[in-house]
């Protein structure tokens, strides 16, 4: 039994984590509930430089624009993006869209959209998610029907990420209404300036905005299908590996947590710094012992992955205890600030640039891939063979 | 033991609920999130009309002569409604503190003021540390022939810059003794900046340098402010805590109301036993909150010694605060997570609440002092 | 509105107290997880004692032994023997089977039954759980077969406390097999001497011995019924009142907690006191606030059976939290004692007599008029009106 | 990274599994909780054969050569099989001890005897307080012309009643430096008093009044005992965690087979989202643990620092053996309450290794320092 990265991805992270440190400044960094068009640009013209250095597709086979390597150096790239807070473009074309087509596209959608996504090039944003189909996705309703060599979408989708700069979405619909629900959904990807799609900004608590986007009489070629008809709820779902892992969430978290301990070590209150308050020192133990267990639980998905083992049950345990972990952060060090945790952002007063009340609002994110009780019972059902 | 309201106490929640649903609707609150002073001027007025500013100050100073229970009962409504005001600041802090320390002059020269809304007041306490405990006061009020002159560096102290006076805490030259020194905001030497806060709730900073006060602006005796501040503060923390018990029962509703008509999987989700288990364990959260703030207010109207009792009801408010944040949020899920929905306007006043008049840091330290530990 | 007592009610809290200290010495006390025999019969004398003074059945109505007063009295009398550590007895007798003669009973059962409860003569075990009966109750199996003037009793009880003891078994049995599940149930009064009834000890492991009992074609008279034929679940849920408010447990777990906070103050652990440490001070802290919160949710619940209201979701609001104060508070103190907590109450080096250890046993009892979860289905479907 | 167990390691697991399973029934467990030595010698005398009691001991010293993951796999089968032993005692927090800090002549003096079980040591650390801090050591080690002189009441000390030999950790002289001294259980000048505790768990007060040690039964260099008694801690504490983490899988593996079985409301429990939510919140918790615990081994084994590692490991055993308790008494209810049930049994053990080598207060003190707080 190893924890330790091999030498080679050892070297890896501390260039990956070099080369970031230096095209980074402090303006670029995304800290909790601070996000801009710049900073988004700012992302996507690193991820262009992280593509020419062979490094944003580092774990995809060598035949579609990949390094080759394994899901462990993704997962290594992923890390270091959010733990020295790079914004993040591109991502459901990098871990959704792109693997999907790898797996089940045809070969003409791999020569058309593969390139582009490994270039950094290009913009997804997904389409999962619809206003009554959230915990029990697949009850969506947005209908796909046949119409000669085409499709004509009509429904909508909600919480589309990256909507505005999205050049394609990629997303599930019914194809069959007559089937069970699982068995009648495909899966597509469409260009968002598609004639009939129409989005409303739909603006986070966490600054981010995503859409709800509409689809009236959107007409697709067929070519825009990924995989089998009627078969795409399953395409999907093996493709949720890296939303699944969450290092990068994981790491963003923790270079916060990190930060905050800092402070507390240094930060003078009453004339003391924080960090000999015998409760503030307590509080940070009690988090830290969560943050390292949040961490590996990841680092265990991610490697299982590279694997070819298919977490499930292990998987949602480390979205769980995450979503747990930062949570009592956000609340943890919100109590510790007290009313300094009150200031947004924008204060000069904020404490380490707001990044506390921006966690604090961020970790009410309880969601994603399914509530928390979502996970739970995949926990207890697939995890543990609890009956239904 | 009788742990009902009486039938005016009925009748104020039922009143103040029927008027805040329809004067205070959600819209308002956002419209107020992005005005300059963070409260509604006609609303005010409005709630100087209906005798809410001063529910529980003496009938002879233009309240209303209630008791704590009263205004806890109001508080609940203004929780639960999100009404933004310098209720909880002006009226009843500074007005329950001119009430215990000033003299006659100062009672009947304020206190009408603050029951008919006419005149704002904010008591400038916190200073960096942005601390509640009264001990890390550094702010100094200097003797001077014709009063006092008052320098320090106050911040959080909120409506700033609508107010008219503050009171300022302020050590008494070098003495460990506090000073309450009225000092008006109006002055060339008092700069008000404001801070930028969650939910643009009105808070700033407040530099006092060399504010001169005349003696009569003193509150009682200088250098003996501790003992009413103190008292004061206590008030004001359990109306703090009725306001959020109001509001956390009011998540509740609302989110038992959205599990009865979500459905999901074919069914309301409300009929799936971790939602009941959520919906529940709040439901003990809100009684447990709610009960131990109206035992400490009866304590205090009955002149028992109830520090210790107060310090547990914020603390209890607290958890119940952050728990119906979280049940909220993991309930509604996705949809809460926009800005659009209203859940978010409940959580962060959550926040904001949970970090006044000390957070549970601040009040289990004092339980424990209490306690004798 | 006031917390406070009447001056009546404080004046006899007072005198239940003075009483009990003088008629206590320590080696009566029932500290966690201490029982004896003679404790037992010390509490049975003691019992008698305050019947003469009027004070045992201070709550029951006067034509009937009582002392006339109200819900709130009998708590206090409640309250005090917990807080003073007195081995409670006769409760079934007085808080169940009292309580459902005086509604349901006829005038025979009325003579027969309730003097001698109310001088503190007999003792009473009850009869409602079975191994597949626990939290769904009323799926009870034992059969009352009428058989002429008599019922054959077939069956078996679980968790019969207080048998070794009990003249008499308050008990639930099934008489209408056909009808559906609550409504073929009676309520039952039966001489735990009657031919047929044998009991299997059943040790606790918080020092108790409770029994399962077993019913084989025990034939009792029909005047054994106690109100009407097949409404005994209904009888005996609103019967359920004294198990509801939980006075008494919360008195002894709360002297515990006194006690325990006095050895904290006191204690020398490395040169300081315990008490000066500052988790552990956070840490009482934190208890208080649970403890005072239990005492006013079983004084709420008493308080609203003096009103004549019926607490159904406020009832198990009480038991669900003190449930949970009383795990937070064992767990606190065993993790604040460390490996003196692992000393039993018959070690001389074991703090407080060893009441940590115990209560920490005692915490373990999760269940009680059903399990935290079935108290939450109420506290969700009958107090928020959530859809079952 | 490979986080995989090695084909060896896959076998221990299995043959410790089946021979515990069969010699190690929790009837047994039973027996030895009433037997005056609180193990079976005849069941060491099997552990030893299997080579389990020398497992991560060097081979030239009579041991199996395996490293620390060897060892906790071990643990987790010896936690869940709930077996009673001084296998940490004796052969792991000794052994280790000895490892560390003897010279050649100890070690071929004592390990060979730990590893066959012919010997069986204790180390006598905890005095009146209950801490395992070293620091809270006043022991004494007085040089004499012949060695030195022990004296000091230890408490809390494991097996005592069974134990050859005491490793008692003492202050060198009036120095802060401790120094390890291997005594002689069967001295007039040592008593050893048995302690009532749960479970019936073997250990006692153990006195030492000016007990006499040759200078060659001194562990190193007097008075530099510290260091390699931390090590040696941290190594058991680990082992301590991998037994927790194999009981709290056990009890999980059991509440699940009892809530597929037991039928309430017409249907299996364990189809209640309650009952499975709770489950999948141990599943976790286990998860959680154990991974803490085979990093820090892992760690410990390529030599980098490790000692926050290790304190977050316990921890995180502590809280999932807490959970574990209340998961299983809270899912089988009534019927574990009683003594017959073997959940008791289990809850029992949490308790102690909660209690052992520090508990959660301990540790999270010392993440606190070493994260630099």
């Amino acid at each position: 039994m190893r924890f330790q990265f091999t030498q080679e991805q050892q070297r890896f992270r501390e260039e990956v984590s070099a080369f970031l440190r230096q095209e980074m400044s402090p303006e670029y960094e995304t800290v909790y509930g601070t996000f801009s068009e710049e900073k988004y640009w700012f992302g996507r013209a690193l991820a262009r430089k992280l593509a020419d250095r062979g490094w944003l597709t580092i774990g995809w086979p060598r035949e579609y624009g990949g390094g080759g390597k394994t899901f462990l150096e993704q997962s290594i790239l992923d890390e270091q993006i959010g733990y020295q807070r790079v914004q993040r473009v591109g991502i459901t074309g990098l871990n959704f869209a792109g693997p999907a087509i790898i797996k089940f596209g045809t070969e003409e959608q791999k020569k058309r959209y593969l390139p582009p996504i490994a270039r950094g090039d290009v913009e997804y944003c997904q389409g999962f998610t619809e206003p009554n189909a959230g915990s029990d996705l697949a009850s969506l309703q947005m209908r796909a029907e046949r119409d000669g060599d085409d499709y004509v979408l009509n429904g909508s989708k909600m919480f589309t990420s990256y909507y505005a700069h999205a050049d394609y979405i990629y997303l599930l619909a019914r194809t069959d209404p007559d089937a069970p629900k699982h068995r009648g959904i495909s899966l597509f990807i469409v260009e968002m300036n598609a004639p009939g799609i129409s989005t409303r900004p739909l603006p986070y608590i966490n600054g981010e905005v995503a859409a709800q986007t509409f689809f009236d009489s959107v007409r697709i070629p067929r070519s825009s299908l990924v995989g089998e008809e009627n078969q795409g709820w399953y395409h999907a779902m093996t493709t949720l590996d890296y939303e699944r892992v969450g290092l990068e969430r994981y790491a963003r978290v923790r270079r916060t947590f990190d930060d905050f301990v800092n402070f507390c070590r240094d930060a003078a209150s009453n004339g003391k710094s924080l960090g000999h308050s015998p409760l503030v020192r307590h509080k940070l133990a009690e988090l830290k012992v969560g943050m390292e267990g949040w961490g590996l639980l990841c680092w265990k998905v991610a490697w299982m992955q590279s694997q070819g083992e298919v977490p499930n049950a292990e998987a949602s345990i480390a979205f769980l205890y995450g979503t747990q972990q930062r949570l009592r952060f956000a609340q943890a060090a919100m109590e510790i600030l007290g009313q300094r945790g009150t200031l947004t952002p924008e204060s000069e007063l904020a404490p380490i640039q707001g990044a506390i009340e921006g966690v604090s609002r961020e970790s009410l994110h309880l969601h994603g891939a399914g509530t928390l009780e979502i996970h739970r019972n995949i926990i207890a059902q697939r995890g543990l063979g609890l009956p239904r | 033991m009788d742990l009902a309201l009486t039938q005016g106490q009925e009748m104020l929640r039922r009143s103040a609920r029927e008027f805040l649903e329809a004067e205070c609707p959600t819209t308002l609150v956002r419209e107020l999130e992005v005005s300059d002073i963070g409260y509604s001027s006609e609303l005010w007025g409005r709630m100087a009309g209906l005798g809410w500013l001063g529910l529980a100050l003496p009938v002879e100073h233009g309240g209303e002569g209630g008791n704590l229970i009263d205004q806890l009962v109001l508080a609940e409504e203004v929780g639960r409604a999100l009404l933004p005001s310098p209720l909880l600041t002006s009226s009843i802090l500074c007005g329950q503190l001119i009430l215990k320390a000033g003299n006659s002059s100062q009672l009947s020269g304020f206190l009408p003021n603050l029951a008919q809304g006419k005149t704002i007041m904010s008591l400038a306490l916190s200073e960096a540390s942005g601390d509640f405990n009264p001990g890390q006061v550094s702010a100094v009020a200097s003797p001077r022939d014709d009063g006092y002159a008052v320098s320090g560096a106050k911040t959080f102290v909120p409506y700033a810059v609508s107010a008219d006076f503050f009171i300022c805490v302020a050590r008494n030259g070098d003495s460990q003794g506090l000073t309450l020194a009225i000092i008006e905001a109006n002055s060339p030497r008092v700069t008000v900046t404001p801070l930028k806060s969650i939910a643009n709730f009105s808070q700033a900073q407040v530099e006092f340098r060399d504010a001169t006060v005349p003696r009569e602006n003193i509150l009682g005796v200088a250098g003996s402010g501790g003992k009413s501040l103190l008292q004061a503060l206590e008030w004001a923390t359990l109306v703090q805590c009725g306001e959020m018990v109001g509001r956390a029962q009011k998540i509740l509703e609302m989110v038992v109301d959205y599990s009865k008509s979500r459905i999901q999987f074919g069914r309301p989700i409300g009929t799936f036993q971790a939602i009941q288990h959520q919906c529940a364990d709040l439901r003990v959260a809100v009684d447990v909150a709610q009960t131990l703030t109206y035992r400490a207010a009866c304590s205090l109207i009955e002149g028992l010694p109830c520090s210790e009792e107060i310090a547990i009801a914020k603390a209890a408010a607290d958890e119940v605060s952050r728990l119906s944040t979280v049940t909220g949020h993991g309930i509604y899920a996705g949809i809460s997570y926009t800005v659009e929905h209203d859940m978010q306007l409940y959580s962060a006043r959550n926040k904001l609440a949970e970090a006044n008049l000390g957070n549970t840091v601040y009040h289990i330290d004092r339980i424990a002092r209490l306690m004798g530990l």
